[in-house]
């Protein structure tokens, strides 16, 4: 059969999918015998991505597999689109996620012990139902503690190829340069400062 | 909240007294941070927004751009203390985790007054600080916090990113047939005959099936609805036997009843309909 | 705002909801008085559409809006995106199928006398629709039931040339053994063995 570019059918893929594909789903999508290479992938996906330079969608590598999606230039005008706004989480969320990110596998004793105090279920139970950790075993300790890992779908939603690019933990050993940057503002002032900054968002880049 | 409590809390500032809220370098403050003096509601907001004992120690030496290794342990006990007062005054649900913390503050505290016992020194550290174990959990903490703060502001899919999709061309989602070997094909005749017990009796053989076969071909080449020429049956190319083969078939055929043979005079062409 | 071109923002509109927008919706991405109208959404639909051609997606007017879709040329492949993995039949089938293989022409009553329990017409179906019996006729009692009998795809299937090649049932003893002797060769070697064996006849017959 004479078959299209390889870039046409990884793009009509992507987007028939509308989520990552992990090499192995790529190369699923052919006869075993006419399978792509994983270097053949990528020279077509940087193919693609040179076509996409300037326009409002990208491709990018996500948890080890490719994803097409519209970049965060458009989202002024492509979040409109849904009525509902993202939800927001909660320092208590985002501190235990952080944790269980960085010290997998932890269990919830073990990150009670960083944040001093405890964790709630309701904590632990929406990160689960988002997907974005899961428990890989028990610790080996009286009560068998679970222990907690994040999933494909965490590295997915936070844009991330790997934990690898998450951002780097400050050393201990530099304590005061983390001081400068600290944040003495109240919550309040945080939240009105963040939405400030949603609506900026367009215009700051464009400066 | 209550109004009430709401009340208690403006006149029971903590600034009031005449004593320095916190020491900034040189510096003594007589009045706790504007920053602080917000609205009793917003207060209480303000008060929930710590996520424990480390968090809120945190604000207190930030908010003084204090050392995270030299913390003044009695001032900032003191400061402390007031915060959970407070918090008390308030109402606010005090997770039990404050307390402990306040225990471990005022022992650090009798620790640091207390002269260094020469018998203990050889236990511990020559250089043990009493703070060491409170400064640990602090910087470590204050990693984990910083870093949430940078994942929360990682593009996320739905507020800043989007997957793109497009609809996928009008494509039955196939799934491949499967696949069976002779082998399991065997396998299952073998337990069907095992379990009909019909393992000795009907023992069926190579000839028997080939003649089976032609039956069921026959079947398939006549009609209800016409006759079908006795002739055109056999293949003189399958040659003598394929010939024996299709006849003894064909008998079978008339003595199970399956078709039915006309013949309209002696020596007529023989006409064969299925039943 | 320095705003991206009008078909840049619904091109990344289209991908990101993934179905049609009607002209409204495309209009309520934007401030009130910066909508776009309908002649500049056609002109910016013309472009993107142009842009489109000769890859694997394309733009489509559907019921007051647009869709962004991936063109029919790419099913084959996109297709096996949702390909399940291949089932396997039940024991059910293989007895029924085995029954019809040995015993052919066979009613279902007369399967059901041997496996002792009802066939479901499920059963029946599924062997047919796979290809590998058919209907040859029907039996001459009340009711007439159809009469089953395999076809040529099951023999094809099985590497056979004639159902006088199915193991004899004395071989089921042992199963592998028979598997061993009969199974394992290509179709091309069973038909270049075939093809070697009627011109020796011939010669045999000399001798």
């Amino acid at each position: 059969m004479n078959r299209p570019p390889l870039k046409q059918i990884i793009e009509a893929a992507l987007l028939a999918a509308g989520e990552a594909l992990t090499f192995e789903r790529i190369q699923g999508l052919f006869e075993a015998d006419r399978a792509p290479s994983r270097d053949e992938i990528r020279r077509a996906v940087a193919e693609l991505s040179a076509d996409y330079q300037g326009r409002g969608i990208e491709i990018r590598e996500v948890a080890g597999g490719y994803r097409i999606q519209v970049g965060a230039e458009m989202a002024p005008w492509v979040s409109r689109l849904w009525e509902e706004k993202p939800a927001r989480y909660s320092r208590a969320v985002l501190e235990t996620l952080a944790l269980i990110a960085y010290r997998q596998p932890i269990t919830r004793g073990e990150i009670e012990q960083v944040r001093g105090v405890s964790v709630s279920t309701s904590i632990v139970r929406t990160l689960e139902e988002r997907g974005w950790i899961r428990v890989v075993g028990r610790r080996d300790v009286p009560g068998r503690p679970a222990m907690y890992a994040t999933t494909r779908e965490f590295l997915e939603h936070f844009n991330l190829r790997g934990l690898d690019q998450l951002p780097d933990l400050a050393t201990l050993q530099d304590p005061d340069q983390a001081h400068l940057e600290l944040d003495l503002r109240l919550p309040d002032e945080l939240e009105a400062d963040s939405a400030i900054s949603d609506d900026e968002q367009g215009a700051n880049r464009d400066e | 909240m209550t109004e009430a409590a709401a009340g208690q809390a403006s006149t029971d500032e903590p600034a009031g007294g005449g004593e320095p809220v916190a020491r900034v370098g040189d510096e003594a403050l007589r009045r706790l941070p504007d920053d602080l003096y917000i609205p009793p509601d917003a207060l209480e907001v303000f008060l929930e927004a710590f996520e424990g004992p480390l968090d809120l120690l945190l604000y207190l030496i930030r908010r003084q751009n204090l050392d995270i290794l030299d913390i003044p342990i009695a001032e900032i006990t003191r400061q402390y203390m007031e915060y959970v007062d407070l918090m008390r005054e308030m109402r606010l649900e005090l997770a039990a985790e404050y307390l402990v913390m306040a225990a471990m503050l005022a022992e650090i505290k009798s620790r640091m007054l207390l002269p260094r016992p020469a018998a203990a020194e050889d236990e511990e550290d020559e250089d043990h600080d009493p703070r060491a174990e409170l400064i640990r959990r602090l910087q470590e903490y204050e990693r984990f916090k910083k870093v949430a703060e940078q994942i929360d502001e990682l593009p996320r899919v739905g507020r800043d990113v989007f997957p793109a999709a497009a609809e996928a061309p009008a494509c039955q989602p196939q799934a491949p047939p499967p696949q069976v070997s002779l082998r399991e094909l065997l396998l299952a005749l073998s337990e069907v005959m095992r379990r009909a017990q019909l393992n000795e009796s009907h023992q069926i053989e190579r000839e028997t099936i080939s003649i089976r076969e032609r039956m069921s071909e026959t079947l398939s080449r006549l009609s209800e609805e016409r006759y079908t020429p006795f002739q055109a049956l056999f293949q003189a190319e399958e040659g003598r036997t394929g010939v024996v083969v299709t006849f003894l078939a064909l008998l079978e055929l008339v003595r199970e009843s399956m078709v039915e043979l006309v013949q309209a005079d002696a020596f007529a062409p023989i006409y064969i309909r299925a039943r």
